[in-house]
């Protein structure tokens, strides 16, 4: 099943950022939002993963089929990474977290507070999380954000890993992440013209 | 014509625009005409002595309290359902109005109180219910002034006005259970055996004209108001898109 | 469902949030009472019922807002909100979660704390069955009052604004069945009361805290 | 002119006062904020209407 | 320093944890007192003095979470920890602006509440003066308590309870003054006793939450 | 005045992380730390900015002359970008926020709200901050994180700047700065034995 977005515009604080955005994110297809310093990709991330209401158009396809991953990754630091990776597991349905440990190199980390992790360590375990939620659409807002080299190519094959089986990325990033398989999509060009939300305009 | 149209903010503001003068005019009349009749033209009752004249500041404003949080109800439901945005604005707007008759009727209360029961304060069923329907206005206000996102701000006082206002009937009874109280029961309803004497009627009645006069004055004034500073938040955010 | 529940209950545990300091808290609060009015026992064994009744109110009330700001400000909250779980439910495990790690603690404490105020003996049975019967509205209503407020940048001092006049109807009939309980008299009615709010509560309050969820986190 | 209030005089002079106080700043209060948001609201019209003005004459 | 202070005044103002909640959760402590222990006007008046003290107490406690958390959440503790202001300074202006925005409007509206719970009227006075004497104390107290806890994850709890046994002298002497003064009695000594605590709480703990506060950031 | 670093050893949760690091930054240069996630760089900016103790060996040249910026920016969101910044431009005695202000391209978002910024634009406040301490010393903690291309070109014109004028600066960062004058240096050869701290030692 395909994820599609249809004339799709978004707003933040009331007001659209992105307007008129089309696409279409089949199974084992990526893309790659590309755009400046505020230019509305997670605005536009938060809106198919329906934590915000779009503010024209529709999104078709996402309904209980996306995993997000943010900025904040929903870390708890007194939980220990197992305990973090097992509670999504288990909130999703899914019952293993060795395969996702493995993917990101969590192994020997197993047992250490998430708290006490490093940066890059940290994301390394958000990301893992989206593996154990066995949601055929991985929605990602800067994914690779203070990860290493190495561990952006983990990132990246485990992207691969998860088109190959039929499931489909959609992710926002500012750096290059090595994913050739992945088709860019720049949303400059979607800025919404000046317009002020609907109910703003009830004012005027 | 439907009576909808009214929830369109320039229908509204060229509608009580109009009316405001005219309001404001009869308010300030009545509140005048009832409380200078009551205060300085009536006799003294023969138990309260000249206290009873208190009575003109508050009955009309224990009303007033009351009804301003029926008003926000009302309106609250309204916005839950239809989504109008003056309807919010006009809870968001009466909510001081009717904090403010409150604190008059407790002020009042207290102040009767003191030569009537010999103390400021007994924590009788009514004056307590008015007590914690106080602090429903606080948690009210509080909590439209802590939320930036107008419509989330509405969205969410207007649960909170719905919830509240469930829990301010049963507090009601909880209070009534608690302690059976010396205030004085409604003896202004007019089928009731034991009523006020008229000389104190004519002018209670002028003066809560008056104040519910007063009330829709101030709350059309303060949605006026919302419904500007709405506009030109609009207005200057079209301006910075641009 | 029982995911969170688990998580949120060891979470309790770890972050030194669980049984313990709601608990230590209750104890303090009435401890400070004798030094606030005076030491006579006939007085303080007087006011007891409803002292302790106050103590643990302001103990749950004082944990709420751990309730749902953790979650929100690590970006659980959104993640909870993509997951397969229905909003009510979150919103009942919450509360849930509430009941156990801060407010059944409270009501087993309560007797020890009663003997420091000298609360008479007629009246420990009494104060239990008031505050197991009286507390899960506590719960479910603060979860409410934090549903409000989640996102508010701490939003905790406005979020006991808004939650303890709704606390009211509880106390008042909670605290008469104590009251009356430890003056000997009868306590059906209130009791039946305080078990009806409680009901009551529990039975439709989810709905509203999910609905006002989904409005904070749009 | 003034009617004899009695001993009570106090109490009733006092609950005139403090009422009529409080309405006369609620109603003060209404009132400026009205009119300082209306101002503003004004302002932001003008100028609002003059750069659509120019926007039209330059674009025209 | 006076950049810090007015800093902290408008974001208390601005977060809404400025001086209108403290004032409002005094309000409500007070007004469920009645619903717990009863209506009668003679015990109310009896306990109201202590009462008022407690609530006062609580309601400073609440706040006192925010006095450096926020800070340390955002990084900006660490930020200021390496700025050109002596620890101490910056631990003196945390507690005069919780001062100011928390403690001194609960003095203000003392009387109010006295009211509320028939106050006898010689108590007014010995109440507000009390309560001015003790407030400080229990801003430099509390920021010791924040200071402690700073980067425990919702120290909230924990940290009313570090604080509110050293809170316990203010409270004892405070409370007996008001309730002195209330019955008449001579107030001297215990204000005094007050006077002296919060003197000197407010000339050494600074240095004491600086010490913590250097411990804890490292 | 140069910032010297004498074998130094750094500690995270009492267990070394970093021994026997060496370096000098003289004013004018710029020292980029290297290394894979979870190798130590934050604990050693931190250690260097004299948050936390030094295990083993001496950090000189750093006392009242460094500007810190780490993952958290300190930044107040009820507060808007102008507030924000000259809060510490008067903690730190400098007056003037206008030329951080457009260093950074945060002229057209001076009276947004911090917490209405997107990613990117929080974090050029952030950077923005440095400007206005007035400080000769930058350690800065992954500061490109969430920029866009020309931020991170902005970024770099900044330190740019700031080293002509005699100021030095001390960086982690896993990605390309474009920084062609700042030397490299990576932190892994440094990685500490497996020690316990002295304190854990006493009771050996
Ligand atoms: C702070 C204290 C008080 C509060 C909050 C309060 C509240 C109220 C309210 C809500 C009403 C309207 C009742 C209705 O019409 O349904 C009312 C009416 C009235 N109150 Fe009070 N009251 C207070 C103190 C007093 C005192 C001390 C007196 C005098 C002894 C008093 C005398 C009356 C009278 C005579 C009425 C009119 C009753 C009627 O005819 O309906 N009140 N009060
Ligand atoms: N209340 C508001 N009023 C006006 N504009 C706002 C408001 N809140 C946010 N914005 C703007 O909305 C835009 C969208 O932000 P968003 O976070 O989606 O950008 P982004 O593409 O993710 O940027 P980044 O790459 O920096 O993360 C930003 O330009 C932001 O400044
Ligand atoms: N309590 C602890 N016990 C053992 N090791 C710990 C503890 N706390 C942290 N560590 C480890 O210390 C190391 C240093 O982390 P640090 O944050 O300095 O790394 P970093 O180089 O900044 O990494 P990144 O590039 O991911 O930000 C990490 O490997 C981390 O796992
Ligand atoms: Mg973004
Ligand atoms: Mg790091």
């Amino acid at each position: 099943m395909d994820l599609t977005v249809r004339n799709l515009a978004v707003a933040r604080g009331g007001i659209p950022v992105l307007a008129g955005v089309q696409f279409t994110v089949s199974p084992g297809r990526a893309l790659v939002l590309r755009g400046p310093n505020g230019s509305g990709k997670t605005t536009l991330l938060r809106t198919v993963a329906g934590l915000q209401p779009p503010f024209e158009g529709s999104v078709t396809g996402a309904e209980d089929r996306i995993a997000y991953a943010a900025h904040a990754d929903g870390i708890k630091s007194m939980l220990s990474v197992t305990e973090n990776l097992s509670f999504w597991a288990r909130v999703f349905g899914t019952g293993e977290i060795a395969p996702a440990l493995a993917a990101f190199d969590l192994d020997a980390l197993r047992d250490r507070l998430a708290g006490n992790l490093s940066a890059g360590q940290k994301r390394r375990l958000g990301l893992a999380r989206l593996m154990v939620t066995g949601r055929p659409v991985w929605v990602l807002d800067e994914p690779t954000v203070s990860l290493d080299a190495a561990s952006v190519a983990l990132f990246a094959e485990a992207v691969r890993a998860h088109l190959a089986q039929g499931g489909s990325a959609l992710m926002a990033t500012h750096i290059d992440l090595g994913l050739t398989e992945a088709e860019p999509f720049d949303v400059t060009p979607f800025r919404a013209r000046p317009q002020l939300s609907h109910a703003d305009e009830a004012f005027l | 014509m439907s009576f909808w149209e009214y929830a369109n903010p320039v229908k509204f503001i060229r509608t009580t625009d109009r009316l405001l003068p005219w309001l404001s005019v009869t308010a300030v009349l009545c509140l005048a005409v009832g409380l200078i009749w009551g205060f300085f033209f009536t006799p003294d009752d023969f138990r309260q002595g000249s206290t009873v004249k208190i009575i003109y500041l508050h009955v009309p404003s224990a009303l007033m309290a009351i009804n301003a949080w029926l008003m926000m109800l009302v309106a609250s439901i309204i916005w839950i359902v239809r989504r109008h945005h003056v309807s919010a604005l006009a809870a968001r707007a009466a909510a001081p109005v009717g904090a403010m008759m409150t604190v008059i009727a407790l002020a009042t209360g207290a102040i009767w109180g003191q030569p009537m029961w010999g103390t400021w304060w007994v924590w009788d069923p009514r004056l307590t219910s008015f007590l914690i329907l106080f602090l429903f206005y606080l948690g009210y206000i509080a909590l439209w002034s802590a939320i930036e996102d107008d419509d989330t701000a509405a969205d969410l006082t207007s649960i909170l006005c719905l919830v509240g206002s469930v829990f301010a009937l049963l507090s009601r009874y909880a209070v009534l259970f608690w302690n059976q109280g010396l205030h004085q029961g409604a003896s202004l309803s007019l089928d009731k055996e034991e009523n006020v004497h008229d000389v104190f009627y004519f002018p209670l009645l002028v003066s809560i004209a008056g104040f519910v006069l007063l009330f829709i004055a101030l709350v059309f004034l303060r949605t006026q108001t919302e419904i500007r500073a709405r506009r030109a938040r609009a207005l200057q955010a079209r301006e910075r898109l641009a | 469902m029982i995911a969170l529940l688990t998580r949120d209950m060891r979470l309790a545990v770890r972050a030194g949030g669980g049984f313990g300091l709601g608990l230590a808290f209750f104890l303090i609060v009435v401890v400070m009472v004798p030094f606030g009015v005076g030491p006579e026992t006939a007085l303080l064994s007087r006011i007891a019922p409803g002292v302790l009744w106050i103590g643990a109110l302001l103990a749950c009330l004082l944990s709420l807002d751990r309730i749902f700001a953790l979650d929100w400000e690590d970006g659980s909250l959104d993640l909870l909100a993509t997951a397969p779980l229905p909003m009510e439910a979150i919103a009942v495990v919450k509360a849930l979660a509430h009941w156990l790690t801060s407010a059944l603690p409270l009501v087993l404490a309560a007797p020890a704390l009663g003997v420091l105020l000298n609360l008479p003996p007629a009246g420990y049975l009494w104060l239990i069955l008031s505050l197991a019967v009286g507390t899960p509205a506590l719960s479910v209503i603060g979860t409410f009052g934090a549903a409000l407020t989640v996102g508010l940048k701490r939003g905790g001092l406005l979020l006991s604004l808004l939650v303890l006049p709704l606390y009211v109807p509880t106390l008042i009939f909670g605290a008469e069945v104590a009251r009356r309980g430890a003056e000997g008299l009868a306590v059906a009615t209130p009791l039946a009361m305080l078990a009806g709010i409680s009901a009551g509560a529990v039975a439709l309050l989810p709905f509203a805290s999910a609905a006002v969820l989904r409005i904070n986190l749009r | 002119m003034m009617p004899d209030l009695g001993s009570y005089a106090q109490y009733v002079l006092s609950s005139y006062a403090v009422s009529l106080v409080l309405i006369v700043v609620l109603v003060a209060m209404s009132m400026h904020r009205a009119r300082k948001v209306k101002a503003e609201l004004e302002a932001i019209e003008a100028r609002v209407k003059r750069q659509s003005g120019e926007r039209a004459t330059r674009n025209g």
